[in-house]
């Protein structure tokens, strides 16, 4: 079980409101999109759950316990970039996962343990696709095999919860393509619950059995700052057809009188 | 080798110490400036800090003249080639160097203790002729080389058990507590000896040069000694100028045996006893490497005396004791 | 006709070209040397090649007459001791404050100003206090050295754990590792390569503090003996004795290099575009 | 609990946690000064803050009974002049240096060798032969200031040229640029805030050549006067200004960084993701 | 007229041949698709017309003249990134090449020069739809900025030719159609010939008139460096309906057997 609940959730940085009233339930197992323009705070969100930002109002809850305030093994996360270990292999770097848990004081494990370890290691980094990989360094992958190789590294905690901030934007289509058919059959197996940030809707469309729009409704053009965004569309996806939404086809840029329009269809 | 143009302008340099105050203190006063306009010439009274580097840069031809001590004037200038002539000699030290210790009582017990010191320098020559005095020899005891500058500083740490150092840093180690003096210059008088050495090639060339530092120094001398109010204030200067202040430089002086006179000076360079002195300076020299490595003895180089006798290569000749300017001075033919 | 920037020297043109200022230097101060020997055949400012080589064969294989060593090797050894240990002993500091004040916010905000303040201070001015701190023994000398070029590796080690990405640290976290597990898998590796960088920028001023420290009170050492022949100009000694002292940085500047690459490859792939 | 890694400090903590080490250290010294005046009434190494206090009012607000002057300010004026010539000089080397060798693939190949042994001699260990051929007036402490710190300025500054993307001075070529034009527009602005960073990292270097220059030859000055009191280990003297020099240096430090950030701030903006 | 030849040009790197016997017309006003695997020698085959590399053999003319062997105005370029000035604002970066011609000693202009020249860029600078940023620095444009501001900075000098080397590579695909939308008639309005490499089929087909893949067709696997690339299609998209190509639309990776069958199908 791995219920998320926001609780009329506010992030500010000093003046600016980022983040306003945001509360939100989301389900054991769900695959949740997250889109939005550039710097509306969906990386904050993201950060809130993940413990390396404590909002500023309102508090979030896994499974009914408040998320303490700083990363643990519960949630993994992969990012756009930096997100392996440059200084160790393949092997290496998911293997030193298993090595923070079960040698506090060396991270390093030797002997009968290490090579259980090693095992559990190997067979993860052969889920991911990178098996003849194992010796390389990252610097010696490719961006699709850094983003595998991050993969395989948050699961190797099995984290109930598992967070991703455009993990694929960096990467051309064509691997694009291979990493969904990846991670869906990941997510299905574990029975994590998946909360993925990404620019690209179809990404999000296919991926995801919920999504989320962040955006702000209101904009005071003297004072910016002092409106935050809100999630203004909340669809399940895991229902045959969505309903399409008007706008989301056109560029970024030229999408908020769009919502202008259906301001008032947000958040459930 | 042709004689050059003869020059208008010279320098000399200076290190602060104590027989040396008496130029930059000529120099402010004017009294550089008064004698070598008598002679129609320019003379630059330059301080260096770095008593070895003056010397160094006056070997090298930057300076036509510099303050030094008799060895240093003959392990340094003339051992590299520079034939130099001892125009004025300005005092011995007596006392000035000296022998402290917070161990030993007595020479006989430096055996086996390390003792710092500026390596080569006269320090180190007046450390041999105590050990020498004491039956005893260098090999028993281990030297560390010691920058003079960093001398009663080295002093204050716990393993500094002995230093041999000069004034004015020897008072401050003697002010140190628990500290006590075990030898000093006056037990070998007239053999560290504080010159003003000139190339004797400028000074062949431009005699008016030696003239007028005679000149300034005798009057200098004399402003310097000075019973009253004049001496008082020369001293006070002299001793601001060399960090310290009237009390602190008197007692600089004290131990020092200035030749205020130029007939005592003119007798002191004549007398068979500065021979007997370049004599052991010498031996030294040579036991330690100072002469150079082409030195096959200590004969290597030559000293000369005035009266044309000769210590050591008469074809050789690179340090002459002159004393015929300070003879002039005495002769007030100035 | 080409740009100036476009013309890029052939392997033969290159060797030559790094010779050429090497050697116009070299015959340069054997025309000089030669001037001033014509003029006074005793200088010794500019001695003739022949004459430092032959000082040079003194030292490394006559044995001195007071010690009874061959004098260019035991001042080498004392001058290297000194310098490792030095070196190490900074390398340590740097190592374990670079990381606390890298990886630990709070260390960072009580220490940094200190550590910037502490760089600018001239060892050389404070000397007295230190000697009473630390003797007059070699391990003043060392401290000399450690004093001189640790809070440069501090400061340096420091910015590069800083410039760990975020985002590592986070996952790191994620992956349950603690503080100190951080310090240890995360940080210290990745600042390895960075103290290797920081130790070759050091072997210079390394070197000047040892020299330095060996002119104030010594009884061997490289810069002991510079120091004790300036007594008499023996420029016959000091210039071998500087070109020894510069080949040893050189050769130290190249084997730091080979095994940072050697032992941190990763550090040194170009980022995968 | 949180991970130590995770606790930073809020803006007051900060402003306790700077000043701790400080206060500390001030504390240390006036303990360890009065034990030692108890032991001994004469001590002249720690001397009490009251009595350094009495002698920077004097060198600062008395003249000088020989010169008149100030002593405090006029140390300063003729010390800060040689540093300034001194890191201007060397900034003008770095600049016009490091410009050639990282840009002119022809020129790198000749000189950077000769360069990287250059920058390994140590500098006090030629001082005789400096100030031969420099004189010892103004010149010679200007010279070494500047030959200790611009071969490191001229080797980073054209590490930084050699950085500057290959695709920049294609684009610059496509736009018709010469090899001047590539200089002056392009590779010579963008080296200018790593010039200034590279100063700042060289004031510490610069002050302590600058004082052992004017601890070997000179009238007056910052570290002429540390040398001159040092013989009579007048710490009351030495204490103050060592703290003086460390100010300035701090102080030109910061102004160095404002300067750079005022008039490059292109350079200091987080690059766009 | 700005027609490129090139004759049977080689490219080796030591022992490694990356291109191997590549002869080819451009027409003057071509828009040139360059497409192939990643490491198969479209940016070096770019960087010869730019004069950046010399080939080992054979020649490459334009208008009957050999290249110069470095870059020069006739010749624009635009990169992937690294590609404006980050020292100079959106104004100055395309100011800078009216100065590098009319100033030879300072590069700068002064007075009723300097104002003329101003005009002419800033109409550059409208062009690509800079207009309002013209006095921000490049750190302060998004990617897609700062590609077009590129753009604008090449066509400056009015080059004959123009390379793209993926220029729209970084950028998201919102972003990515804006570009094409922009560049496609800048090329017909100036008449240039364009050369562009890119990863991208969709933006190859689409705005190309003319498009070549570089592969290798054989490789030694004891020796892959010993075989170079070659042009392996060369399809003319002018028409109305270029025929569609086996393979194209598998993932890069798998397309080399589709390569092999149709190896004998190579350059005209
Ligand atoms: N530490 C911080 N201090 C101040 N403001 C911040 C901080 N972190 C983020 N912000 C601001 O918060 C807003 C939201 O940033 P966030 O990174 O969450 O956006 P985002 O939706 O992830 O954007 P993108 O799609 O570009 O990644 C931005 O305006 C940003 O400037
Ligand atoms: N300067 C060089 N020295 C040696 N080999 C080089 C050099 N430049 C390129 N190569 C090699 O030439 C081959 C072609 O490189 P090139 O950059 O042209 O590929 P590309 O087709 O542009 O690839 P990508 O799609 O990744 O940009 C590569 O194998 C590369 O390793
Ligand atoms: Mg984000
Ligand atoms: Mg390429």
């Amino acid at each position: 079980m791995s219920i998320i609940r926001v609780h009329n959730v506010w992030m500010e940085y000093g003046d600016q409101i980022v983040l306003e009233s945001i509360s939100l339930v989301i389900a054991s197992g769900a695959f949740v999109s997250i889109v939005g323009p550039s710097g509306c705070g969906k990386s904050t969100f993201l950060r809130m759950i993940l413990g390396q930002e404590r909002p500023t109002r309102g508090i979030i809850t896994l499974d009914g316990v408040a998320l303490p305030h700083e990363p643990g093994p519960e949630r993994g996360v992969v990012f756009q970039r930096y997100s392996v270990f440059p200084h160790l292999n393949v092997l290496q770097n998911v293997l030193v996962a298993f090595e923070f848990a079960d040698s506090p004081l060396t991270a390093k494990l030797f002997g009968s343990r290490k090579r259980a370890a090693v095992e559990k290691a190997q067979a993860l980094i052969e889920a991911v696709g990178l098996g003849e990989h194992a010796q390389k360094f990252p610097s010696a992958l490719s961006g699709g095999q850094q983003q595998r190789l991050a993969i395989a590294q948050a699961l190797a905690k099995q984290p109930k919860v598992l967070l991703l901030d455009e993990p694929f934007g960096a990467l051309d289509p064509g691997t694009r393509a291979q990493m969904h058919a990846l991670i869906k059959p990941l997510w299905r197996e574990r029975g994590m619950t998946v909360i993925m940030v990404t620019h690209d809707l179809k990404e999000a469309f296919g991926l995801g059995t919920r999504l989320l729009a962040f955006d702000k409704p209101r904009t005071d053009p003297q004072a910016p700052e002092r409106y935050g965004a809100r999630i203004i569309y909340d669809l399940d996806l895991s229902r045959d057809g969505p309903v399409p939404v008007l706008g989301f086809s056109k560029p970024i840029e030229s999408r908020a009188t769009a919502y202008e329009t259906t301001r008032s269809t947000s958040h459930a | 080798q042709a004689y050059a143009e003869p020059k208008k302008e010279f320098s000399i340099a200076w290190t602060i110490y104590v027989g040396w105050m008496p130029w930059p203190y000529a120099a402010d006063t004017g009294i550089v400036k008064k004698w070598a306009d008598k002679y129609g010439i320019i003379i630059n009274v330059k301080q260096i800090n770095d008593y070895v580097e003056s010397i160094n840069q006056y070997t090298t031809g930057g300076f036509d003249g510099v303050t030094a001590t008799n060895m240093d004037g003959l392990t340094i200038p003339a051992a590299g080639g520079v034939d130099t002539t001892i125009l004025i000699i300005g005092d011995f030290s007596n006392g000035n160097d000296g022998i402290v210790s917070k161990a030993a009582k007595t020479i006989a017990d430096l055996r086996g203790q390390s003792i710092n010191l500026v390596e080569l320098s006269v320090s180190h020559y007046l450390l041999a002729r105590a050990l020498d005095g004491a039956g005893l020899s260098e090999k028993d005891v281990t030297i560390v080389n010691t920058s003079d500058a960093d001398m009663v500083a080295a002093f204050k740490s716990p393993d500094t058990s002995t230093v041999v150092t000069w004034n004015p840093l020897l008072a401050e180690v003697k002010a140190e507590p628990g500290s006590a003096a075990l030898f000093d210059s006056t037990q070998i008088p007239g053999e560290i000896i504080d010159t003003l050495m000139v190339n004797t090639e400028v000074l062949k060339d431009n005699p008016d040069f030696g003239k007028a530092l005679a000149g300034i120094w005798y009057e200098t001398m004399s402003v310097l000694t000075d019973p009253g109010e004049k001496g008082k204030a020369a001293r006070t200067a002299m001793g601001e100028l060399s960090g310290t202040d009237l009390a602190g430089f008197d007692v600089q002086l004290a131990a020092t045996k200035l030749f205020v006179t130029p007939q005592e000076a003119v007798a002191f360079t004549e007398s068979e006893d500065l021979v007997k002195t370049m004599d052991l300076v010498r031996t030294f020299s040579f036991d330690h490497g100072l002469l150079g490595e082409g030195a096959a003895d200590k004969d290597a180089i030559g000293i000369a005396f005035p009266g044309g006798r000769v210590l050591g290569s008469a074809e050789n000749v690179k340090l002459r004791f002159d004393a015929s300017y300070m003879k002039i001075a005495a002769e007030g033919s100035l | 006709m080409r740009r100036a920037i476009n013309i890029v020297p052939g392997s033969g043109t290159r060797i030559l070209l790094v010779l050429l200022p090497f050697l116009l230097i070299a015959g340069l101060y054997v025309v000089v040397s030669a001037e001033r020997r014509a003029a006074n055949p005793g200088d010794k400012l500019l001695p003739p090649i022949t004459e430092m080589a032959e000082s040079v064969r003194r030292l490394a294989t006559e044995p001195d007459r007071r010690s009874g060593n061959l004098t260019l090797w035991s001042d080498t050894a004392a001058s290297l001791q000194r310098l490792f240990i030095g070196l190490g002993t900074a390398a340590a500091i740097g190592l374990v404050l670079g990381l606390t004040l890298g990886l630990l916010p709070i260390a960072s905000a009580g220490l940094s100003p200190l550590i910037a303040v502490l760089s600018m201070i001239p060892p050389m001015a404070i000397l007295p206090i230190l000697f009473i701190a630390f003797g007059l023994g070699e391990l003043s000398k060392v401290v000399l050295v450690v004093i001189g070029i640790a809070p440069f590796l501090v400061r340096d080690l420091a910015m590069a754990v800083a410039a760990i990405p975020r985002e590592q640290i986070i996952k790191a976290q994620t992956l349950g590792a603690s503080t100190w597990q951080l310090l240890l898998r995360v940080a210290l590796p990745q600042a390895m390569p960075r103290l290797i960088e920081a130790l070759r920028l050091s072997l210079g001023p390394a070197f000047l503090f040892l020299i330095s420290a060996e002119a104030i009170a010594a009884e061997s050492g490289l810069g002991y003996r510079i120091f004790l022949v300036r007594r008499y100009l023996a420029m016959d000694v000091i210039l071998p004795y500087v070109a020894w002292i510069t080949l040893l940085a050189y050769i130290f500047d190249w084997l730091l290099a080979r095994v940072a690459r050697r032992s941190f490859p990763w550090a040194y792939v170009q980022e995968a575009r």
